[in-house]
């Protein structure tokens, strides 16, 4: 099968995400980039509980002081229905159902446009209330690069996914982009998967001490 | 796109280069990148043993020193081994496989520009301003202490080096997994390949944390994070787990291609298949996943507790029992072999007993309580040069005699080969074991000079006079290099006589969409299974048919210059004003680049089987 | 599961079946998601009105993260189905590297 | 050909030299002076032993190898022999075996080295009963404290012979480590924390080499890493008792007797005294303690660590520090005039607890 040609959908595979050669290889590489990840964000989390509460003077917030559960609560259940968005997002993909596929990507990226509003609200509010910076102690720095780098990949995954709907939104689907799209699906997953821990391990244990 | 069109001129060829995601390019432009890193390496070497050749010597400077030194550790290891290697991966895994490319031709491509910016960023600090001088290990005391910018070389050029490897990575994954041609299962593949398969997989598990690390190191000097700084709250012991962590794996990326080289040249040359192949499969993947649990064994006199010291010491004493296996089956395999001596095989040879040395002494100082005495001494300098020269380098020595026909199509001199070896190996054994003693008389490393009276004296000096031969040897092999390429004598597919894998069964150098029609494997070492049936050449698996190819591809340079020049602005923005907007534009253009790369379609191109047909064996792409 | 090739020559009937198998997927990621969200509740339940002490709360919430990302992993990113041999043999060897440095950084840097 | 096997025996040459040690015995961890070097030692007696062993066996096969199986004829093919399963039955278990020998005195011996517990428990003067030196690494110079005697000194670390002495390490400004090859392994002094390990110093073997051991810094550190030495001076314990009793006499800095030392110690008063106390209380703020504590300056065994202890050494470093040990953390902090050195080199000749 050639990745350019044009589909129906009677000829669009069962999975279309690796009918070709290249979709394959990159449907794994990018399986293994995330097994890569995952060592990338463990890092970020041992450091993060090798340094929770480490500050300088007792003048400095400590975690307990810090995070607000209702706000982790709505960040919280937004990430996790974008994921389910995308999801469904995917299903129509599969069915070769491109409006249907780009409608739910749409919503997709809505959530994760608010998770991320919601986060830069709150890290402006840690920073003004209450003087917990980058910089103010090896706590706020573990703190921020944590978190951050996850907002990073939230940024990263709208950026990737916007793009991909804009540049095929003339095109329709095929099977030189439905790896893309694929791949960037499970890219959204898999952020919903760190924010799972760091809801957990960030602020829940965080407000219990 | 005309796919066979032979370009000429040297503008053309350059172009060809910078653009080229063909593997056996890619390996050309890794086996000389890394190539002059090990001899800019070699010459930090020869500073460091010119300076301790005689007690308060002043050669150079204390602080020069700490320059040179941390500088021939981070591009020994970091821009030589590991490139060189990188090269031979390229070079030979696909073909061993019997795959047209490596899965990513663009990411490998990516992969080596970022690799060869980060190198050239890493040694633009010696003209601006300094090199790094904490040591390679960089620890985050002396590291955050040290001034100018030094430091920041190292972090930013390793961090983009760092993520060439990662790619590279991933790409001989994949590779691995889908690219073999019909008939290669897993249990079929050379060792090499296995060896590779593995150093990958290490690579994509221990790089993020170098990632991290590096990361943090960047942040606390130059944007104000306090991530190892102990009165904001901080903790320096972080970077050294993070550091291990990823270091400990390093050295095994290192080892275990070597391995596999090894593994190849001795059943090559002793005409016999591997004994004990699947406990060598094994073995490899006992090693890559035992390396996980021993990294601690650097930071024995950490402070980290005697039972943390006692789970390390213990976890680390088991790596031996793997590669003992792997010692004892390449004597095997030698065992009722018919063994002849070429260059490469010479090597091989010499690796067994050398490596084991190092090896045990390893095993030395996995004993947690003598290593208190070890740590930080001459002892352990001796240990690592005698895996790492005695494993790595030769490795790549004897790759570079076995491995040139296939890559360039003609036969290195096998005389001057074995003037190399010689004086290589007997420099070796000079400079390193006399160490063990210098470090056990109470020698620590990493000191610009020694005082007379302390009983030091001679074994700094023999130690010195070995490093000459090694010297002369590497230079006798440059001109081997120049010698062969002019006089560029053409070989056929086989050379060596003895070849028993796949990339044995293609001509040397490959044609640029390497196999015609994919070879259908019937074994352990098809080529060899082929010879004993009488055959010339392997069966194809397929019809003739059109190949598709990828297109060459700028980008990938774009990519990395601009992180290039994003990390300028990186290290310089708290000095100069242009320090951000440099940053800023670095970033622009990777991430333009990346950009374009992603919205502009690359459907690659076919050669048609007609072109297929007129094309003889003969007729690849000019080296 | 969705993923296999139907042997069926006819490309409507396999159509069919297909759609099925997709909407009988469909069917069990929601489910999923009502069970991460039920169970994200009961983590943040434990923590805000619980008195129970953090020797149990913090082991409970982690498990309830493993869980839920276990079924992040096999439904949303159908690792469950089959051809994902390599990524959960990698997955997997991400995650046992990543705990151990996690748990190296709980037990040995403690100053 | 037959050379390469040779190298397999070598190290056999290397244990039997180590076994008769070698290297200067106030430095060399090869002639142990006390119980932590001497089990250490025996540690590595132990792994060379088992590792030449193994070393000796590849060698032998190797050898066979090399000689039986060289190629005779262009046209011999080989058996190919797939592997075979008792002998790698055989090269798994045994090596399995050697490690598990090797493992039990390791495991043993680094908790039997980690046993500081004497040093934690306090008297009811709130102090302990067992000598304890806290130890603080700077950039090139150390500084050894004793709470219990609430004295300080620096450079010359002086430790009574034959009993356990107990060190607390930590570092002021980038990581150092604490190696007294002769005497033990090492211990880093990490700027987080302080690390805690015991030494004994054989008072028999002490009196071999003038009760002098060489003591070195053994973590990179700075450009003078290499040059950040000290000295041990292991004293019988009731020679011990008197330096401590002499250095517990100081209250007040020691008054200059001779004319130019007078002069010298009102230049050193004027110019030096910010950074170098003359008296060995360990009352002085940590962050006051800017360079090593001049006290029992006069009984130094060494000026700065490296150089030999005499008037001429004295002005040179004086003079120029740097270019004695780059980088260090005087240089360019005062200003004097060669005749003003002279009269403070004759001061600090002067500074003695004891004769
Ligand atoms: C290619 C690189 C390479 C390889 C393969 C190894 C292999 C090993 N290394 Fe080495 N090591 C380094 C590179 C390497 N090392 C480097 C670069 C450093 C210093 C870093 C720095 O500080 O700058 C270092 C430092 C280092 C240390 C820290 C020392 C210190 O700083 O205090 C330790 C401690 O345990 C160690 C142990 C080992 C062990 C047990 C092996 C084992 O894998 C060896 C196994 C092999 C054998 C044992 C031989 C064959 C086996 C048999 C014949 C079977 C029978 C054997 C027995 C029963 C013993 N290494
Ligand atoms: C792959 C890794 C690798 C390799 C190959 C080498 C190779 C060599 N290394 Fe080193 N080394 C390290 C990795 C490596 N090293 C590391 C990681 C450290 C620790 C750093 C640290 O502590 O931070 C170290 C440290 C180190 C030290 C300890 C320094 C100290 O602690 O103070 C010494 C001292 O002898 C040394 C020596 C040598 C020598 C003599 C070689 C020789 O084998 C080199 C041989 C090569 C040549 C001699 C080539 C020279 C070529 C020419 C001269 C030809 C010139 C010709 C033209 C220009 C046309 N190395
Ligand atoms: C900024 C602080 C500072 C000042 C001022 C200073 N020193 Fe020092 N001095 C040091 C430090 C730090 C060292 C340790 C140097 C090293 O070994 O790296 C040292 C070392 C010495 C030593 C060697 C000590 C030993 O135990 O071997 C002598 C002697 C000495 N100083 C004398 C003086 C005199 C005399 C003056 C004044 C004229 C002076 N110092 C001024 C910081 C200072
Ligand atoms: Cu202090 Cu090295
Ligand atoms: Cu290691």
């Amino acid at each position: 099968m050639h990745a350019e040609e044009k589909m129906t959908h009677e000829t669009w595979p069962a999975s279309p995400e690796k009918a070709t050669l290249e979709a394959k290889n990159k449907f794994l590489g990018f399986w293994f980039f995330l097994g890569g990840e995952t060592v990338l964000f463990a890092s970020l989390f041992a450091t993060y509980l090798a340094l929770k509460d480490k500050v300088p003077t007792a003048d400095h917030v400590l975690a307990k002081d810090l995070f607000e559960m209702p706000l982790v609560f709505l960040m919280t259940m937004i990430l996790l229905t974008s994921s389910l968005t995308s999801v469904y997002a995917m299903y129509h993909m599969k069915n070769f159902n491109f409006k249907k596929m780009q409608l739910w990507l749409g919503i997709t990226v809505l959530l994760g446009l608010s998770f991320l509003g919601l986060e830069i609200y709150e890290f402006n509010h840690y920073v003004h209330e209450f003087h917990h910076t980058f910089s103010s102690s090896a706590f706020g720095s573990a703190f921020y690069t944590l978190v951050g780098f996850h907002g990073a990949h939230v940024a990263f995954g709208l950026c990737w996914i916007v793009s991909l709907m804009i540049r095929n939104a003339k095109r329709g689907l095929s099977l030189y982009n439905a790896p893309k799209f694929y791949t960037a699906s499970l890219y959204w997953h898999y952020i919903d998967v760190v924010w799972v821990f760091i809801f957990t391990v960030v602020y829940l244990m965080g407000m219990v001490g | 796109m005309s796919t066979n069109a032979q370009k000429k001129g040297f503008g053309a060829v350059l172009w060809d280069y910078l653009t080229t995601v063909d593997h056996k390019k890619i390996a050309i432009l890794y086996l000389i990148a890394g190539g002059i890193f090990f001899i800019l390496g070699g010459l930090e070497a020869m500073i460091i043993r010119i300076q301790l050749a005689i007690p308060d010597n002043n050669f150079v400077s204390a602080g020069f020193y700490n320059e040179v030194l941390t500088m021939h550790g981070t591009t020994m290891i970091f821009l030589a081994a590991m490139p060189l290697l990188f090269a031979f991966m390229n070079a030979v895994v696909p073909l061993q496989i019997g795959a047209r490319d490596v899965a990513f031709p663009f990411l490998n491509s990516l992969g080596f520009w970022l690799f060869f910016f980060g190198g050239v960023f890493l040694n633009l600090s010696w003209f601006l301003g300094g090199a790094p001088d904490a040591g390679w290990t960089s620890y985050a005391s002396l590291s955050l202490a040290s001034e100018g910018h030094g430091i920041d070389f190292y972090s930013l050029g390793l961090q983009i080096s760092g993520f060439g490897t990662l790619i590279a990575g991933i790409n001989f994954l994949v590779t691995i997994i889908n690219m073999r041609a019909p008939g290669m299962t897993y249990m079929r593949m050379p060792l090499f390949t296995w060896t590779t398969f593995v150093a990958s997989a290490l690579i994509l598990f221990a790089f993020p944390a170098l990632t991290v690390g590096i990361f943090f190191l960047t942040f606390d000097r130059l944007f104000g994070s306090n991530f190892f700084d102990p009165t904001m709250g901080g903790n320096t012991v972080i970077w050294e787990h993070l550091f291990w962590i990823f270091g400990h794996p390093e050295v095994y990326i290192l080892i275990l291609p070597a391995f596999g080289i090894f593994s190849d040249i001795i059943s090559t040359f002793s005409r016999k298949r591997l004994f004990g192949y699947s406990s060598m499969v094994f073995a490899t993947v006992l090693i890559g996943f035992l390396g996980f649990m021993v990294w601690a064994h650097h930071m024995f006199t950490t402070g980290l507790g005697p039972i943390a010291n006692a789970i390390f010491a213990v976890a680390t004493m088991a790596i031996a029992v793997p590669t003992g296996i792997k010692i004892f089956n390449w004597l095997f395999t030698m065992w009722g072999g018919s063994i002849k001596f070429t260059t490469p095989m010479l090597y091989a040879v010499a690796f067994v007993p050398s490596f084991v040395m190092g090896g045990v002494t390893g095993v030395m100082l996995a004993a947690a309580p003598a290593d208190y005495q070890y740590h930080d001494s001459y002892f352990v300098v001796a240990h690592f040069h005698y895996v790492i020269i005695g494993g790595v380098v030769l490795s790549l020595l004897a790759a570079t005699h076995f491995y040139w026909p296939k890559m360039f199509g003609t036969m290195l001199n096998e005389f001057l080969g074995k003037i190399t070896f010689w004086l290589f190996l007997i420099g070796f054994h000079l400079t390193f074991f006399i160490q063990h003693f210098l470090g056990l008389m109470g020698m620590p490393r990493r000191i610009f000079t020694f005082l007379p009276n302390q009983g030091l004296e001679i074994g700094n000096l023999v130690s010195s006079i070995g490093a000459f031969f090694m010297a002369v040897a590497t230079i006798i092999l440059l001109i081997n290099i120049v010698i062969t390429s002019v006089k560029n004598v053409k070989v056929g597919n086989d050379p060596w006589g003895d070849g028993r894998t796949l990339e044995w069964a293609i001509a040397s150098p490959p044609p640029y969409y390497n196999f015609k029609q994919l070879p259908l494997v019937r074994g352990l070492d098809p080529y060899w299974i082929e010879k004993m049936e009488g055959k010339k050449e392997m069966t194809p698996a397929e019809p003739l048919g059109d190949i598709h190819m990828p297109n060459g591809s700028f980008i990938p340079f774009m990519i990395s210059l601009g992180l290039f020049i994003a990390a300028f602005g990186a290290m310089y923005r708290l000095d100069y004003g242009w320090g951000l907007p440099v940053l800023i534009i670095g970033l622009v253009i990777t991430f333009g680049s990346m950009f374009v790369r992603s919205i502009k379609d690359d459907h690659g191109y076919h050669i048609h089987k007609e072109e297929l047909m007129d094309d003889d064996d003969n007729k690849g792409v000019k080296a | 599961m969705a993923n296999q090739q139907s042997t069926s020559g006819n490309p409507r009937v396999d159509l069919e079946y297909r759609r099925k198998k997709n909407v009988e997927e469909m069917r069990y990621q929601v489910i999923t998601f009502a069970l991460m969200i039920f169970l994200t509740l009961i983590a943040f339940a434990a923590v805000g009105f619980g008195d129970v002490s953090n020797w149990f709360t913090i082991p409970f919430i982690l498990l309830l993260a493993v869980v839920q990302v276990i079924f992040q992993l096999y439904y949303f990113m159908h690792m469950s189905h089959k051809g994902h041999e390599a990524p959960q043999l990698f997955l997997y060897s991400g995650a046992l590297v990543g705990f151990l440095t996690v748990l190296a950084f709980m037990t040995i840097i403690w100053w | 050909m037959k050379r390469l096997g040779k190298w397999g025996l070598l190290p056999l040459f290397a244990a039997i030299a180590l076994l008769s040690g070698c290297g200067e015995p106030f430095l060399s961890t090869l002639q142990p002076a006390g119980e932590v070097a001497q089990r250490q030692f025996d540690l590595m007696v132990l792994s060379t032993s088992i590792m030449v062993g193994v070393i000796v066996v590849v060698a032998i096969i190797f050898i066979i190898v090399m000689i039986r199986f060289r190629r005779k004829s262009e046209n011999e093919i080989p058996k190919q022999v797939e592997g075979s399963h008792t002998l790698e039955i055989i090269w798994t278990v045994i090596p399995i075996l050697l490690l598990l020998v090797l493992a039990v005195p390791t495991v043993s011996a680094t908790f039997q080295l980690a046993d500081v517990s004497p040093a934690e428990e306090k008297n009811d003067e709130g102090k302990t009963d067992a000598l304890v030196v806290n130890v603080r690494a700077n950039l090139y110079w150390w500084e050894f404290e004793y709470p219990n005697e609430e004295i300080l000194t620096s450079q010359d670390l002086v430790v009574p012979t034959d009993e356990k002495v107990y060190f607390n390490l930590i570092a002021s400004d980038v990581k150092h480590s604490f190696w007294i090859p002769a005497i033990g392994g090492k211990l880093d002094t990490n700027t987080d924390n302080v690390n805690k390990f015991w030494l004994e110093f054989d008072g028999e073997k002490a009196d071999e080499v003038g009760n002098i051991f060489y003591g070195k810094c053994a973590e990179l550190c700075g450009p003078s890493h290499a040059l950040m030495d000290f000295k041990v001076k292991a004293l019988p314990r009731a020679e011990f008792d008197q330096w401590v009793a002499s250095m517990q006499a100081v209250k007040e800095p020691v008054q200059a007797e001779t004319a130019e030392a007078q002069a010298g110690q009102e230049i050193f008063n004027n110019s030096c005294i910010g950074c170098h106390a003359v008296t060995p209380a360990n009352t002085t703020p940590e962050q006051a303690r800017m360079g090593p504590n001049l006290t029992d300056f006069g009984n130094r065994t060494l000026v700065a660590g490296i150089l030999e202890h005499n008037e001429g050494n004295i002005k040179t470093w004086l003079k120029d520090p740097e270019s004695i040990k780059p980088g260090n953390k005087m240089t360019g902090k005062y200003n004097l005039s060669d005749e003003e050195i002279d009269a403070v080199t004759e001061y600090l000749m002067g500074l003695k607890v004891q004769e």
